[in-house]
């Protein structure tokens, strides 16, 4: 049972080229003395080092070589294959080779950027391309798989993102659903009173893309629902969704309205939440005017009815289109989709979390969304801006970064708060005509017209105050604080600290994923960052791919996002699920593995391990058989089949062996 | 000065989590020691006990493998069977004489490339402190008790007299 | 009538089970005397060294070598044998992978010895004296083999055509592989003569196994009543079956007793106990760490248990210093 | 429920009352308290910034006799409850500090293994004690008391181990639990004036007047507080402030005390009378 020594001539006839990557690779490794290491080793025919191997002449070079040398293997020592295997699997196949025949090697990413030492990342860019050497020469020819792609698509989320990405995909001709957690779509957007910069109102340029959405043919609306599991792969997946009930039937209620003043509640006495609790709602409701669709739900904590069931339902009564259906269930629907968008949004920072800015404490202390509402003229003041107790405040102070650049809380920027409190602070200014402060670390305009819009308000007399607010107190110093909420702040371009008294204080407070981003993200089977905001596949060049095939992401799921970027994103998710669902098909790696039926003995114990069931066992032929479409190529049976029964293409035990023993070689 | 030694380890990292992290390392310009050469695997679960003896009997000093933080796979459960495999695996090392330190397991999602940076140093140390291993040398060593009759029968007459073997 | 081709058996650190097989084919020795000259038999016949030494290389047909490698003596043995035959089959576990002798790299020749000569609690050697590889008596100089430092495998010492498996290999596979040496017709060198497929193919208990085996704890034989129908792995026994080649026809889970790999692997796989290890955890129930440690407490001596009849074997070799 | 007792200096001297009360009220509740034989000076603030691995030893040698008898140690005092946790959280830290440290204490015969648990009264009160069995225990709740909960520094920073950093609400609950009623007021955890008192007097003594001056206008009684330095700086030197600023005239006084009153103890067994500033007449409910 020794070693099976290949012999020195049938060594397949390899082509080995090193990248210098202008000076990122160069700048580190000594790129010709690899060249010459490799052109030694056993099986190289060809050796080659070149300034950008993924250029055009680059790929060239590898086709002509193929060809005029006659070579069987390729390996390109150069960037992570994440960047450009794909690339080299078509320089290979331009010159006749199976592209499979090709192993890449990263002395960029893993070697030349990450040591400092030249002659140490040399020996480990000359001991990789070994391995790969002695690797490829194991390697089979394979060919990627196509399977057909389901034409509709899943849209989750219907905040502008959900709603922009949705009607992109249906002006495509595409059938998609739309699922909204909430009962109306709008998301943040529809909190706001106006728009930075323009000052647009946000109803304005939302409600007619909310109406195109509901009356979109090609559009299915679910809201109140949520989804509940995903299975299959890109192409083909199968979506469970959990519509939650509303008391009312969605096809008759028309939002007329008559049941809110029929209820028995006389007077709003639950929490709104819409209104961020400024204002009041009774059990049934709708959450704004615009509300999309028109339909009134029923919260079960505190409909009488749907509590003891003793009411004499007077809201049933008024409706004359009886739409009340109060035994509705909790109903499981599902849908075949060949992609999913996530849109899912974002949540913001509790201000609670900064008891030194006395939010929940004093009175006088608002969040920025709690002032979007009170500026805003369907808002519960119908757009006056008022203390809780009535008063109108006659100096406002308006503090940036609540839960952004923190340590102690998000350590990230969250890109849009300095452009609302500018928003607000103009309105705030306009409606109430109070001093308005504004305290900022760095004010960051960055967008098209946002710097420009900043000046205005400079212009509009807002005072800028740069330094981070210690405190928010009632404590007076000196009789002009009596009564007033005094922020203590280091005034760092005034130099000393001031004491700024003022009768309303905002809190800017920053963007966070949401509270339930981990499961949603597991149920989809995307990876994350450790703050919770959704994993794109790239930083730059995939900003709205996922890891997961055919499950794109847009909006503030991925990062804090201003509106502007996040509907650029929710038509490049349309766009890049557009362009797998036109295709037809798609191409599955063909990493996945198989039984070698003729060494199986039926030991069954790879059946249980694939979380994709595409390992079954024949009872006829007493043998595991592992469906190709189905397995995704993890490779976790292949290193348990206990009789090396089971080959994964590409990750072969043969290729991983010779590997290990071509980067130890010395 | 003498020459410090360099241990040699070898890395299995999973696609999707510690390999995208080392990318991201490497985007980020992070430094850290060149001792670590990475073999890519799609899921740590492909990651067979025999891989790691196999890397420590051809002169790995140390070996690491990174995967997914269990509940992060991209194919849902790998790396579960990878912590019941290597927990056993960890055990049977220490019986065969080899120091914990040697074998390393590790969760790092896509986003630590910085854990990438600290893990390898770390154990860069470690394994410098532990000296080599150099199974192959050790190899060879065993088998020395071998030649001195290895080059006796065979040098003996194709037809020959007895041999006093000592 | 030309003369029979010459045969020899031999036995290293053998426990004489693989002799004991070689008659254990009852009357078909018969049929193997008649076809064979056999030329060294040292459990049987009494020859010498210097019979051996005195036959012209490559006269041997087939030398039959069972047993580990663990003195000086046993490897002359197997190197004169190597020189003076155009075969060398190894026979049995021992000599395939170490066997139980094996079980001893795991511990050094001084601990051995220090244990066996002075602690041993049956031993009364205040002098602490020790066996000497050379030492005078009366003019005469008395010698012993060396106690190697580690127990090998006949292909560690020798170069090997074939293997046969098993502790002690069945008649019936040794049957096989005398009538293709005989006949001739040999696979490639290096094969082991067996079938390469593992054991579950020939054990009838294959059905019972459930395809969604999870097993939550590992009992030992002594601690669990063996139901005779139902896989032993199902019944939480440590039975290395999936990963040990077949040809015995899976006599101990006949047996009523869990398969303990002595046939070694199949060919495709390097290390039997490490192979085995990745395939019988990796369904274990828990998922987190205290209590997949609890459930692999189960088993107290892996190395024991997945490297029973392989450990020189193993990747690693031996334990180290 | 049984603890080691870490008195402390000032507790042995200028805070006396807030040993005597502490005790007392300890034994009302049920606490079986002893102080730590053979403590030694926690060192203070003072000593860390002078040297910081010596005071570490120090300390640590209070922590090394604790943890012969295993029992969690109760530091009234704000000061000792704070140097003997940050010794705790260094040890743990710095492998090197943590080394010489346990080589001096092994010199004197004791090991260190951070294992003891460095309490704070109210800590042990709320959370071992409950509130609701201090609500039962209560006998002569004090009605119409107002007090102004003052908590100091060192207890919620750098370490917030059982209340918050800003907001600390844990002595109001314990006073409104003795029927007291707590005034809202935002200078809970502003400086006292520390050791400034004594080495910058003008801000020093405009640190402790700025808290007198709100909790009276605030409509409070009197301060309640539980660090014998803070209750010194506000208590000692109101004569004083009342030649640079105004007459104040505010008695301040431990939470233990006004605990232990609502308990039904004796003012003098709770030292009331040891106050600069008399509040007898207030905590007896005669405003």
């Amino acid at each position: 049972m020794s070693d099976n020594k290949q012999k020195k001539d049938a060594l397949p006839r390899v082509g080995f080229y090193v990248c210098h990557c202008g000076t990122n690779i160069a700048g580190t490794i000594d790129v010709a003395e690899v060249q010459k290491y490799v052109s030694g080793l056993p099986g190289v025919a060809v050796s080659r080092d070149y300034k950008y191997m993924c250029s055009d002449p680059g790929q060239e070079l590898i086709a002509r070589d193929i060809k005029e040398h006659k070579l069987e293997r390729l390996v390109v020592a150069a960037c992570s294959p994440n960047l450009h295997e794909e690339t080299f699997r078509k320089a290979a196949a331009k010159g006749g080779l199976n592209p499979f025949y090709f192993q890449m090697v990263n002395i960029r990413e893993h070697a030349s950027w990450v040591h400092t030492d030249k002659k140490a990342a040399t020996e480990k860019a000359k001991d990789l391309a070994r391995a790969a050497v002695a690797r490829v020469q194991h390697h089979r020819s394979l060919d990627k798989k196509r399977v057909p792609v389901d034409p509709n698509v899943l849209v989750v989320g219907g905040g502008i993102a959900g709603i922009h990405a949705a009607l992109t995909l249906a002006n495509a001709g595409k059938k998609v659903t739309l699922v909204e957690r909430e009962a109306t779509i709008g998301g943040h957007m529809a909190l706001f009173d106006k728009t930075f910069p323009t000052l647009d109102c946000a109803a304005c340029i939302l409600t007619p893309k909310m109406s195109a959405v509901k009356s979109h043919p090609n559009i299915t609306l679910w809201t109140y629902s949520e989804v509940e599991k995903v299975e299959g792969y890109v192409g083909n997946y199968k979506v469970t969704v959990k519509r939650k009930p509303r008391f009312v039937k969605e096809d008759l209620c028309v939002g007329c309205m008559e049941c809110i003043d029929a209820c028995v509640f006389k007077e709003a006495k639950f929490r709104d939440k819409f209104n961020q609790g400024l204002g009041k709602r009774k059990p049934v409701y709708i959450d704004f005017p615009q509300a999309t669709p028109k339909v009134v739900l029923v919260d079960p904590e505190t409909c009488i009815q749907l509590k003891t069931g003793k009411c004499k339902k007077s809201c049933a009564a008024a409706c004359d289109r009886n739409a009340f259906d109060f035994d509705q269930k909790e109903e499981l629907k599902e849908l075949q989709v060949g992609a999913i968008v996530l849109a899912t949004g974002f949540k913001t920072y509790d201000a609670g979390r900064d008891p030194n800015y006395g939010y929940g404490r004093y009175p006088g202390v608002f969040t920025a969304l709690e002032i979007e509402r009170l500026v805003n003229a369907s808002g519960p003041t119908s757009g006056e801006v008022v203390l809780r107790d009535g008063r109108r405040p006659k100096a406002v102070g308006i503090i940036h970064c609540v839960g952004s650049r923190d340590e102690k809380s998000n350590k990230w920027c969250s890109r849009v708060c300095c452009m609302y409190s500018l928003k607000l602070a103009h309105l705030i200014k306009e409606h109430s005509g109070a001093e308005v402060y504004n305290f900022y670390i760095d004010m960051r305009a960055p967008g098209k017209a946002y710097e420009e819009f900043y000046d205005k308000l400079l212009g509009e007399g807002v005072h800028f105050i740069r330094g981070r607010v210690s405190e928010v107190s009632d404590w007076a110093m000196t009789p002009d604080e009596e009564g007033k909420l005094v922020l203590r702040v280091e005034d760092t371009l005034a130099g000393f600290v001031r004491r700024v008294p003022v009768d309303m204080v905002v809190l800017s407070t920053g963007l966070e994923p949401q509270t339930d981003a981990q499961e949603v993200r597991r149920r989809f089977n995307i990876g994350c960052g450790t703050e919770g905001f959704f994993q794109e596949r790239h930083p730059k060049l995939a900003p709205v791919n996922t890891f997961t095939d055919g499950i794109y992401i847009a909006g503030a799921c991925q990062a804090p996002r201003d509106i502007p970027d996040t509907v650029a994103q929710a038509g490049a998710a349309a766009a890049e699920a557009l362009s797998l669902i036109d295709a037809g098909f798609v191409e599955l790696e063909p990493n996945t593995s198989h039984v070698l039926e003729e060494e199986c003995c039926g030991c069954k114990s790879c059946v249980p391990l694939c979380p994709y069931s595409a390992i079954t066992f024949d009872e006829t032929k007493k043998k595991a058989v592992i469906n190709e479409v189905l397995c995704k190529g993890c490779g976790v049976c292949a290193a348990a089949c206990p009789s090396g029964s089971i080959v994964q293409n590409l990750f072969d035990d043969e290729e991983i062996f010779s590997e290990i023993k071509g980067v130890l070689s010395k | 000065m003498t020459e410090k030694f360099e241990p040699k380890i070898v890395a299995f990292f999973c696609n999707w989590c510690t390999y995208t992290a080392a990318d991201l390392a490497g985007v980020s310009r992070l430094k850290y020691a060149p001792n670590v050469r990475v073999i890519r695997v799609m899921c740590s679960g492909r990651v067979d006990p025999q891989f790691v003896l196999e890397a420590f009997a051809r002169g790995a000093d140390g070996v690491l493998l990174g995967g997914c933080h269990p509940g992060d796979c991209h194919y849902a459960e790998g790396n579960y069977k990878t912590l019941r495999r290597m927990r056993m695996l960890e055990r049977m090392l220490r019986g065969m004489g080899i120091h914990d330190g040697r074998f390393r397991l590790e969760w790092i999602s896509g986003a630590e490339g910085d854990k990438v940076r600290t893990v390898v140093n770390d154990m860069t140390e470690k394994v410098r402190a532990l000296g080599p291993l150099d199974l192959p040398g050790k190899f060879k060593e065993w088998d020395k008790e071998m030649e001195e009759l290895e080059t006796q029968v065979n040098s003996g007459p194709a037809k020959g007299e007895a041999v006093h073997a000592r | 009538m030309p003369d029979k081709p010459k045969v020899a058996f031999y036995w290293c650190a053998s426990c004489g089970g693989c002799e004991e097989a070689v008659v254990d084919l009852a009357e078909d020795i018969l049929k193997v005397v008649e076809a064979v000259d056999i030329v060294l038999w040292p459990v049987a016949m009494d020859f010498k060294k210097s019979d051996i030494e005195a036959r012209p290389d490559k006269s041997i047909a087939a030398s039959f070598i069972n047993g580990a490698v663990r003195t000086s003596e046993q490897e002359e043995w197997a190197r004169l044998l190597r020189r003076k035959s155009q075969v060398v089959v190894s026979f049995g576990a021992c000599a395939n992978s170490g066997g139980i002798p094996a079980l001893a790299n795991q511990f050094h020749k001084e601990d051995i010895l220090k244990f066996v000569y002075e602690d041993c609690p049956g031993v009364d050697n205040k002098a602490k004296t020790r066996p000497q590889t050379e030492c005078k008596d009366e003019g005469r100089t008395l010698s012993l083999p060396e106690l190697r430092e580690t127990v090998r495998s006949l292909d560690q010492v020798i170069e090997v055509d074939y293997y046969l498996p098993g502790c002690p290999p069945t008649p019936k596979v040794i049957m096989a592989a005398v009538q293709a040496l005989l006949s001739g017709k040999l696979p490639p060198r290096g094969t082991v003569l067996s079938p390469d497929i593992a054991l579950c193919e020939e054990c009838k208990r294959k059905d019972s196994k459930p395809a969604d085996l999870s097993l939550a704890e590992f009992k030992r034989p002594h601690q669990v009543l063996i139901d005779p129908e139902k896989c032993l792995l199902a019944q939480g026994l440590v039975c290395m079956g999936p990963a040990t080649r077949s040809g015995c026809e899976a006599l101990c889970p006949a047996g009523n007793m869990p398969c303990t790999g002595c046939f070694g692997p199949t060919s495709r796989v390097k290390d039997q106990g490490a192979k085995f290890v990745s395939s019988v955890f990796s369904n274990i129930a828990p998922k987190e760490e205290k209590e997949i440690d609890a459930v692999l407490d189960g088993i107290p001596d892996p190395i024991g248990s997945f490297y029973r009849y392989g450990l020189s074997k193993c990747l690693l070799r031996r334990k180290l210093n | 429920m049984k603890y080691l007792y870490f008195p402390g200096c000032s507790l042995k001297g200028s805070g006396k009352a807030y040993e005597e009360s502490f005790l007392a009220v300890a034994k009302a509740v049920g606490l079986e308290i002893r102080e730590l034989e053979d403590w030694n000076c926690c060192g203070a603030t003072a000593y860390m910034s002078v040297d910081e691995t010596r005071s570490y030893a120090l300390a640590g040698r209070n922590l090394a006799i604790a943890e012969r008898e295993n029992l969690d140690i109760i530091a009234p005092c704000n000061a000792c409850y704070l140097v003997l946790n940050k010794t705790q959280h260094a040890l743990k830290d710095d492998e090197e500090l943590r080394r010489k440290v346990v080589k001096a204490l092994k010199a004197g015969g004791l090991d260190y293994k951070g294992t003891v648990r460095v309490r704070h009264p109210l800590d042990v009160l709320i959370n071992d004690v409950g509130l609701d069995k201090i609500r039962a225990l209560v006998k002569k709740p004090l009605k119409d008391l107002k007090l102004a909960a003052y908590y100091g520094c060192q207890m919620v920073r750098p370490y917030a181990s059982f209340d918050d950093q800003h907001d600390p609400v844990t002595m109001d609950k314990l006073m409104e639990a003795a029927g007291a009623e707590c005034v809202p007021w935002p200078l809970k955890t502003r400086c006292c004036g520390g050791s400034l008192t004594g080495t910058v007097p003008e801000a020093g003594l405009r640190l402790a007047y700025i808290l007198l001056r709100e909790a009276k206008k605030r409509g409070a009684g009197a301060i309640v507080t539980l660090c014998p330095l803070c209750q010194f700086n506000l208590d000692g030197y109101q004569d004083q402030m009342a030649r640079k600023f105004e007459k104040v005239d505010f008695p301040v006084v431990y939470f233990t005390q006004v605990l232990g009153l609502a308990l039904g103890l004796s003012a003098s067994e709770l030292g009331i009378q040891r106050g600069i500033i008399p509040a007898g007449k207030v905590l007896s409910g005669a405003r």
